[in-house]
């Protein structure tokens, strides 16, 4: 290290963890080396159970009980954190270093009032008790908490989730840190909220000069906030340079594939498959030699997988753990180009599931939660149809009413060939059940666990398609294939495979009975960025061959973008956009839609100008009066907002919005291919 | 206000189940064998007497009238009057518990700060050899019945080594003191019996909050490791365990029978035991039903302290 | 022996039949002096004819001391119920209503009848009506005088199926409700239903419940607790204790002790503890099981009675392989009787010989041989019964002091002659069940034990369990010789008549063995080494008006 | 399909997991040290009888309570019974009894929890009512009044104690299922059109086998412990078996004679097959925490 020049903010040397797991140890990072500048941003990607918390964890020297680091060295400030005994370890955390997890509510003491949670803070600086509340509620002030008086004397579960994150970025800046450790800090929360969250960040971060330490498995979150980025691979460092250069020329065969498996803005199915991440992810601890990712590389030769590679320097502070890492960029594409054409919907015939004024309220009385209110939709056949909303906005609930999960309100029709449905699904008729199936979020709940997948399958085929003996070994194997999966996977339990693969099952079950209309519960999301890719071709595919229709449900807009046809926005269970999917990306879109597709962190980098939300989502207990939104509205005109109920209004064909504005006045109304042109470039 | 709700809700749901309660005694003490008349006048007595005195108390009347009776008059604090010694059960139900509560709060008062402090320093010892120490001997005296542990505390204290006085009964106004050094012995195999309770408890409670991430955010915070477990994490912890050591308080009024028996003490669990042979209705039932009241306001108790305690009941969700 | 014969001839000539026949015995040497005496209080000779013989029979024995300002704490069972000298019949609440009322006369330890609100009765000549002389100057607690009415009320009450009496069954057959009248104020008669040579025993504390109260009783006893013994009530807790004081309007000499003090206890440990304690200064009862720790404790003194309390095996003479009398012979034949005496009471215990005549009893005839163990005999005679290879029995039973270990003895005995016998031990209270025929495994059972208090004579014995229309026959036995002898022995007035009906009777049981008898145990009391002049009973009373404490 | 051809089936197979928890189990010396304390009395139960050098059950009314000796290691009893031998062969009841309770309460409390857990609602609050009325009573208190009521044998005690923990039972089923419920794999069973009965005994069940195991094994201890105590208040096991709690019921009046032997020994077999039973409940349950 160079004596003239500061310390790094924080430098891993040769970092290896292990944590102890069933009597054994299994190595979670290898030998990592980074170095953050101070004032500097640096962001660590990578899928799940690739060690990126870890990294946080080892580098504060709070590893659970049964991690330890094996070898290496961690500094801070230039100091070893391991070498620190209590009394500087707490100086060096009181002082030094902070941390912003991803779940705030479970970061905050339940039991402990904000304020005094904030102050303690300043306390341990040194500040007696009545000056360290008065620093709290100035921090509470800064990160822009409206009125810190009241939230200072208020508990934790009594705030959003949006709020409490902010109160522990307070408590984390407060001490103008040299380094903050930032631990996905927005997963989890909405859009809207994430995006404000991140500039929160971003401003105070610049305002206190504090190196950060940025990890996520969002590679748009990264992108946009972060100077420097290490990519994460099982453990191991196996890219790291400035950002730009990363994402725009990756030299790493795993960040390349990584990259081309994102769908990008504007991106749709017509436009063709996805790339894909063979493989998967190594266990954790398992014992490889060579290079770590070679089981998945395409480029892997005899030297990948006999030799690990070291970290080749390449110009301008890049580092590729890559043999080949000058062949990188030229990885070929693992999909097919060829595509089929985009469904053609046949308007004279009846949809295949039409929805006419569906509402559910839950509870009642005072406390009524009206969780959908007045929704009318159709769905044709073979097309995608997009569910839109933040949390609370009644997606998933319009799905179970779908499925008969759960009972519409009296008065809601819902009709599936124009026949109508039972609420519930005990109710209806075995025909009716089998069109219509679901795939859920989760595959490790949606498989009974205690299962071999051959009996899951065999049963969904019995109960479904009503086949029995020869017959249904036939469409077994058939209904494996069609998904792609093999033989082998037949005889094993959920637990045994990959998230993919589940997932894969999963919808092998739900096309067991030949369904016309598939409800996917935000399919992806529990998925890895390169797992997710292939389920999304698949899907696509799948629909395709068979002109089954997807009630699509997602946070992502990207991932909406891809795989819809037409898109549906709800906001606090009303329905405020619905129309072909283009025509709402493009615009002219309600202020809502507008506002979530400027939240969304891209890979691009430099997001366009976000269009920020005031305030929280209203409770679905006491909706505001008139348009529901106009409490966040960035675009309210008046009264009339607040007293009218705009009626949904058809502004082109097939696509109608819920505002009081005038069509021109509207998003995306001046440049309708602005907004899709940006995010393509 | 949601605080009080919840209260009354609570005590609501209690009176409820305390009425089943009763339904359920009343029904299980008419399966009991023999009757009153001959568990008064003796197995040898002429059935002729039997029939007689049956009839004068009232129990060869039909059921539901009996029920009726009965439950008229516990409404309103009237306990009826026990059939075999033809006098109120008040008294006796009061010196009953008035004895087994003196016998649980002596052990109460030895268990509760044990118990806790056990299950916290086995908890900052997680996975070290004291945490098993504890946990393991905590783990196994509480499964070791209390006639076991008795026989073992009776031999070694009372009989050889002579400290103690073997049986729970005293001379009538004895001091305080005396009280106190009959009961010591009988309140320890109590003692035994719930340290293991509170000390997994707290134990859990405590490895929970130290593993929980507030608990990361305040030593991050830089606080002294001391402030860290009084202010952060033995709040939380031991929040849980306040319902725990109530409805043990609950266990230890009724679950005295076998310490009462071993130590020769007239508590509720003889008083019940007694009952029940005799058949004795009012006594049984209303005995039954105090264990029930004791248990129902241990555990509302328990409810409020945790709904005191704990910010999430006290002021509700957010808004 | 003082005897003045002039004086006896002339008793002789002026003597009725019976004590005539008494004082032949005697005289001849038939009967012993202690028999005598217990026959002639009996039959109600007076103390004058006692005192011509020169016995003088120890009424109230009295120390020297004078009245003291003395406690005296006793620790007994806890009565089982409310204390009502109607309805009680526990040892607990019996001893509570012997501190306060008075018999008409009293069975004293050596099963001698002493006067008491009595001062002496007599025999028709058929036995049938007896006349009671009573004791004047007798006041309650309340200061009334006891009066005939009042004595006739006491026996017509405990006499009426309608009063959920407690002698009841005692009184069946003998004493009728109206049976009692009144002659004159002083003089009270019984009309018996049957002759009764034993009928002042009824009266006495033997039938625990005929302690005398106001005729103008109406319950609730243990509000007043009402008698006219030496004591009276000072305090009552129910379930805890009582405590007495000196009764200064006593008719005879005033009790010792100013004040008594009643410690109720559940189970014989409590009590020995306290004992041992020295929280109170007697215990009553005490057994073997579970007073080891006290029986040969330097410090305490056991008060032994003997007594004719004891355990009956019984076996349906109805049903399986014990109908057969000789397989009944085998099982009694295959216990050491001896050893049982010895193990069970550590001596403290009177050998049975398979019939009610314990040898307490002077109407007990010696001359039958004991029954002792042989097992070659017995093997013989199950051998005989066709079941060589042995029999399958189920032996129910109460879960009552020593019945349980009993049982298993009497399994490990049965064992050894090839009888298989299997134990079901049950809860008293599920034992005697409704404790009528069909609706009881006492009276059911094929083989049972079942325990039997004291009675100062074996006619209960005699009759409930054994004869053909007995109530408590669980024996099923049916043997219309054994009926005429019993009522023959009841009817008998005289000792040598007894006598002669009880050899028969034994030796009809030996032959038929409906029910074992294998011990009559002995009442035992504990107190403390300083304790005098305590007096218990083997029917759970306890006299303390003669206690001292040095 | 690339993606799918190279990718290897198992991330970790289950065998491999089963091994590695077998090895946890098997190292650790609490349930190491329980698995030989119940083995042990395990084989007592089942060889006791034919190896001890006395008759467990003959009486010697020459030779009671004798103190310990070479002839009675543990002394004899009252009724001159060999006390060893008696210890020995005192386990065969409650182990008989004490496990054939846990399975019928672990039997009716796993339905009742899995009825009451999946459908919720009016039946659920109406037996939870009932339960927690019944749970207002400790669970000895209860299984006493019921023996009192219709009279102690092996198999009446068997039945109480096993009716007395179908609640407790229950609700750790009830917890179990309520978390299963929740899961997608039983709303996938009900868009299939599955029976209520088919998905609570055949989807559900399976997954809550752990905790029902690890339930179980803990309501053995308590089983054994209840057993234990209702003998001792005479209402268990009946004589003349050898049970450890009637032993010690039938002699604990004799400590104050200073015959310790008669219960001293007895009381330390109770504790340990209790502590044993525990120690591999403990054992078992943080194997499948892992």
């Amino acid at each position: 290290m160079n004596v003239a020049t500061p310390p790094d903010a924080l430098a891993a040397e040769g970092l290896d963890v292990c944590y102890r797991v069933r009597g054994r140890d299994r190595v979670v990072l290898r030998g990592l080396d980074f170095r953050i500048r101070r004032g500097e941003s640096f962001g660590l990607v990578g899928e799940s159970g690739c060690g990126k918390s870890t990294v946080a964890l080892a580098a504060t020297r709070y590893l659970p009980r049964n991690g330890r680091v094996s070898g290496g060295r961690v500094l801070i400030d230039g100091r070893d954190v391991l070498e620190l005994d209590n009394a500087e370890l707490r100086r060096l955390r009181a002082h030094s270093v902070a941390m912003v997890y991803q779940e705030p509510a479970k970061a905050l003491n339940p039991s402990m009032p904000i304020g005094r949670q904030v102050a303690e803070v300043f306390e341990v600086l040194g500040s007696p008790r009545r000056e360290a509340l008065e620093k709290a509620r100035a921090m509470l002030g800064r990160v822009r908490i409206a009125d810190p008086a009241s939230v200072m004397v208020r508990y934790p579960h009594q705030l959003s989730g949006g709020m409490q994150q902010r109160v522990v970025i307070a408590m984390a800046l407060a001490i103008r840190p040299s380094l903050l450790i930032l631990d996905e800090p927005t997963t989890g929360l909405d859009a809207t909220v994430e995006a404000e969250i991140l500039d929160l960040i971003e401003q105070l971060r610049r305002e206190y000069s504090t190196a950060v330490l940025f990890i996520s498995h969002n590679l748009g979150v990264i992108a946009g906030m972060c100077d420097r980025v290490g990519v994460l691979y099982a453990g191991r460092m196996v890219e790291e340079g400035p950002t730009r250069a990363i994402f725009e020329d990756p030299r790493h065969p795993y960040t390349v594939g990584l990259l081309r498996c994102l769908p990008r803005r504007g991106r749709s199915k017509a436009q063709g498959r996805l790339d894909t991440i063979p493989g998967q992810l190594p266990p954790i601890g398992a014992q490889i030699t060579g290079c770590i990712f070679a089981p998945r590389c395409v480029l892997a030769d005899d030297l990948c997988r006999a030799v690990d590679p070291p970290p080749v320097r390449l110009s301008d502070g890049r580092v590729s753990a890559c043999h080949h890492h000058e062949r990188a960029p030229d990885l070929p594409t693992t999909a097919p180009p060829a595509r089929r054409l985009a469904v053609l919907v046949d308007q004279a015939a009846v949809p295949v599931l039409s929805l006419d004024h569906v509402s559910k309220s839950f509870g009642g009385g005072a406390v009524t939660v009206r969780a959908v209110t007045d929704v009318s939709l159709e769905l044709w056949a073979g097309e995608t149809l997009g569910l839109v909303g933040e949390s609370g906005s009644g997606k998933t609930t319009l799905a179970r009413m779908i499925l008969g999960l759960t009972g519409p309100d009296a008065g809601s029709e819902l009709r599936i060939n124009g026949r109508a449905l039972a609420s519930h699904a005990f109710q209806r008729h075995a025909a009716h059940r089998k069109s219509l199936q679901i795939i859920f979020q989760n595959p490790d709940t949606a498989l009974n666990r205690a299962r071999l997948i051959r009996r899951l399958i065999s049963r969904a085929l019995g109960k479904l398609a009503g086949l029995a003996g020869a017959e249904r070994l036939e469409r077994l194997h058939a209904l494996i294939a069609l998904v792609r999966l093999g033989e082998r996977h037949l005889d094993v339990r959920p637990r045994q495979l990959s998230g993919g693969l589940k997932q894969r099952v999963a919808i092998a079950l739900a096309f067991a009975g030949d369904p016309r209309v598939v409800v996917c519960d935000e399919p992806t999301s529990a998925l890895d960025v390169s797992v997710q890719a292939a389920i999304l071709n698949l899907l696509a595919d799948l629909q395709a061959e068979r002109q089954v229709s997807y009630v699509f449900i997602s946070h992502d807009l990207g991932v909406v973008r891809y795989l819809s046809d037409r898109i549906a926005v709800l906001y606090l269970g009303r329905l405020m956009e619905f129309g072909p999917a283009e025509a709402v990306f493009s615009g002219p879109h309600h202020p809502y839609t507008e506002a979530l597709l400027s939240a969304v962190p891209s890979v691009e980098g430099g997001r366009p100008e976000r269009i920020a939300l005031r305030g929280e989502i209203p409770s679905p207990v006491r909706p505001p009066s008139g348009c529901v939104f106009h409490t966040r509205c960035p675009r309210k005109i008046g009264a009339i907002c607040e007293r009218d109920v705009p009626q949904l209004r058809e502004i082109a064909p097939g696509h109608s919005l819920r505002c009081h504005l005038h069509l021109d006045e509207l998003g995306g109304a001046q440049a309708p291919a602005a907004a899709d042109q940006a995010s393509v470039s | 206000m949601s605080g009080l709700r919840f209260v009354l809700r609570r005590v609501a749901l209690s009176l409820v189940t305390l009425w089943l309660l009763s339904v359920i005694v009343f029904l299980g003490a008419q399966v009991l064998p023999g009757d009153v008349g001959r568990a008064i006048l003796g197995p040898l007595a002429d059935p002729r007497a039997v029939a007689a005195l049956d009839h004068k108390l009232g129990v060869d009347r039909p059921l539901l009238v009996q029920y009726w009776d009965w439950s008229s008059h516990f409404v309103t604090g009237d306990m009826g009057r026990s059939l075999v010694y033809r006098q109120p059960v008040g008294p006796f139900l009061a010196a009953a518990l008035a004895n087994s509560l003196k016998l649980a709060a002596i052990a109460f008062l030895l268990v509760v700060p044990l118990g806790i402090f056990g299950g916290v320093v086995a908890a900052m010892n997680v996975g070290r050899a004291l945490d098993r120490i504890i946990t393991v001997t905590g783990l196994s005296m509480t499964v070791v019945p209390e006639f076991v542990s008795s026989i073992v505390l009776i031999l070694i204290f009372g009989v050889w080594l002579e400290w103690l006085p073997v049986s729970a009964s005293w001379r009538e106004g004895a001091g305080a003191f005396t009280q106190f050094r009959h009961l010591l012995l009988p309140a320890v195999p109590l003692v035994l019996v719930l340290f293991g309770y509170i000390a997994r408890m707290a134990r859990a409670g405590t490895v929970e909050a130290l593993d929980a991430d507030y608990t990361r955010t305040a030593v991050m915070k830089g606080l002294p490791f001391r402030t860290v477990v009084w202010r952060h994490v033995l709040p939380n912890a031991l929040l849980p365990t306040i319902t725990v050591i109530a409805t043990q308080m609950g266990y230890l009024i009724g679950g005295l029978v076998v310490v009462e028996t071993v130590f020769h003490y007239q508590g509720i669990g003889s008083l019940i035991y007694n009952a029940a042979k005799a058949k004795d209705f009012p006594m049984l039932e209303s005995g039954v039903l105090m264990i029930g009241v004791v248990y129902t306001i241990a555990t509302l108790i328990a409810d409020v302290l945790y709904s005191l305690l704990n910010p999430r009941i006290r002021f509700g969700g957010r808004e | 022996m003082k005897a003045d014969w002039k004086r006896i001839d002339l008793l002789r000539r002026n003597a009725s039949e019976l004590e005539a026949d008494a004082i032949e015995q005697y005289l001849t040497g038939n009967v012993g002096r202690r028999e005598l005496l217990r026959y002639g209080a009996t039959i109600g000779m007076s103390g004058a004819v006692l005192a011509t013989l020169g016995l003088v029979p120890e009424t109230t024995p009295r120390a020297q001391a004078a009245p003291a300002n003395q406690t005296i704490r006793a620790g007994i069972e806890v009565p089982a119920s409310a204390v009502d000298p109607v309805t009680t019949g526990d040892a607990g609440g019996l001893c509570m209503l012997q501190q306060v009322g008075e018999f008409l006369c009293i069975d004293g330890p050596d099963l001698v009848l002493r006067p008491a609100l009595a001062t002496s009765w007599k025999p028709n000549a058929k036995g049938d009506v007896w006349t009671f002389s009573l004791r004047q100057g007798v006041k309650f607690h309340d200061g009334r005088p006891m009066t005939a009415d009042d004595v006739v009320a006491t026996f017509d009450r405990l006499a009426n199926p309608k009063n959920a009496s407690n002698a009841l069954s005692a009184f069946k057959g003998v004493l009728a409700v109206g049976g009692t009248r009144k002659v004159d104020d002083h003089t009270v008669a019984f009309h018996l239903d049957a002759p009764n040579g034993n009928f002042p025993y009824y009266t006495s504390s033997d039938n625990y419940n005929a302690i005398i109260i106001p005729a103008d009783f109406k319950g609730d006893y243990e509000k007043s607790f009402i008698g006219t013994g030496p004591f009276k009530l000072e305090k009552y807790t129910a379930k805890v204790g009582a405590s007495f004081t000196r009764f200064d309007g006593y008719w005879g000499p005033k009790a010792l002790p100013a004040r008594t003090e009643f410690t109720f206890y559940q189970g014989m440990q409590s009590k020995v503890l306290a004992l041992q304690g020295r929280q109170v200064d007697i215990i009553v009862p005490v057994a073997v099981q579970g007073g080891q720790a006290i029986l040969h404790d330097p410090r305490f003194q056991i008060i032994r009675l003997r007594s004719a309390a004891h355990e009956q095996v019984h076996m349906r003479t109805d049903m399986g392989a014990l109908r057969d009398k000789r397989v009944r012979r085998a099982i009694a034949l295959s216990l050491d009787r001896k050893g049982l005496v010895a193990g069970l009471f550590q001596g403290l215990s009177d050998l049975g010989n398979d019939s009610p005549f314990a040898p307490v009893f002077p109407s007990t005839n010696t001359s039958v041989p004991q029954r002792t163990q042989d097992i070659k005999q017995a093997k013989e005679l199950l051998a005989a019964a066709g079941h060589a290879k042995g029999v399958n029995i189920k032996l129910t039973t109460e879960k009552y002091i020593e019945i349980p270990d009993y049982a298993v003895l009497i399994q490990n005995f049965a064992k050894a002659i090839g009888v298989n016998i299997t134990l079901k031990v049950e809860s008293q209270s599920a034992y005697y069940g409704k404790a009528v025929f069909g609706q009881s495994d006492w009276l059911d059972s094929e083989m049972g034990i079942t325990d039997y208090g004291h009675r100062g004579v074996p006619n209960v014995y005699l009759a409930a369990p054994l004869k053909s229309d007995g109530t408590w026959n669980a024996a099923h036995f049916k043997n219309p010789t054994y009926d005429r002898l019993v009522a023959s022995y009841v009817a008998a007035l005289d000792l040598a008549g007894q006598r002669a009906v009880s050899k028969e009777i034994e030796t009809l049981l030996l032959d038929e063995t409906p029910v074992i008898f294998g011990y009559f145990y002995n009442y035992l009391s504990a107190a403390v080494k300083g304790l005098k002049g305590a007096q218990p009973t083997a029917m759970a009373q306890l006299f303390l008006q003669n206690a001292t404490l040095s | 399909m690339s993606e799918v051809t190279t990718a290897s089936v198992a991330v970790e197979t289950l065998r491999t997991v089963r091994r590695e928890r077998l090895r946890v189990i098997l190292r650790s010396p609490t349930f190491l040290a329980g698995a030989i304390l119940v083995g042990f009395w395990i084989l007592c139960a089942l060889v006791g009888a034919a190896v001890v050098p006395v008759d467990p059950y003959a009486t010697d009314l020459l030779h009671e309570l004798a103190p310990p000796s070479a002839a009675h290691w543990f002394g004899t009893d009252q009724l001159g019974r060999d006390v060893f031998s008696r210890v020995i062969v005192g386990a065969r009841d409650i182990l008989t009894v004490a496990p054939l309770a846990t399975l019928l309460g672990t039997t009716l409390g796993t339905a009742l929890g899995l009825v009451t857990g999946y459908f919720g609602g009016i039946v659920d609050e109406t037996i939870s009512r009932l339960i927690e009325a019944v749970l207002a009573l400790p669970l000895i208190v209860v299984a006493l009044l019921a023996l009192v009521a219709i009279g102690a044998s092996d198999s009446t005690v068997v039945v109480v104690i096993g009716l007395v923990f179908t609640p407790v039972i229950s609700r750790t089923v009830r917890a179990a299922v309520l978390a299963e419920r929740s899961l997608d794999y039983v709303s996938a069973a009900e868009l299939r059109g599955e029976g209520s009965l088919y998905i609570m005994f055949v989807e559900i069940l399976p997954n809550v086998v752990p905790p029902i195991l690890v339930e179980t094994t803990v309501r053995l201890g308590y089983a054994i412990f209840a057993v234990a105590s209702l003998s001792f208040l005479g209402f268990g096991i009946q004589p003349p078996s050898a049970d450890w709690g009637l032993t010690i019921a039938d002699n604990y009046g004799l400590i104050d004679g200073g015959f310790w032997w008669t219960v001293t020994f007895p009381a330390i077999a109770v504790a340990s097959l209790v502590v044993g039973v525990n120690l591999l409940a403990d054992g078992l349950s943080k194997a499948l925490a892992e």
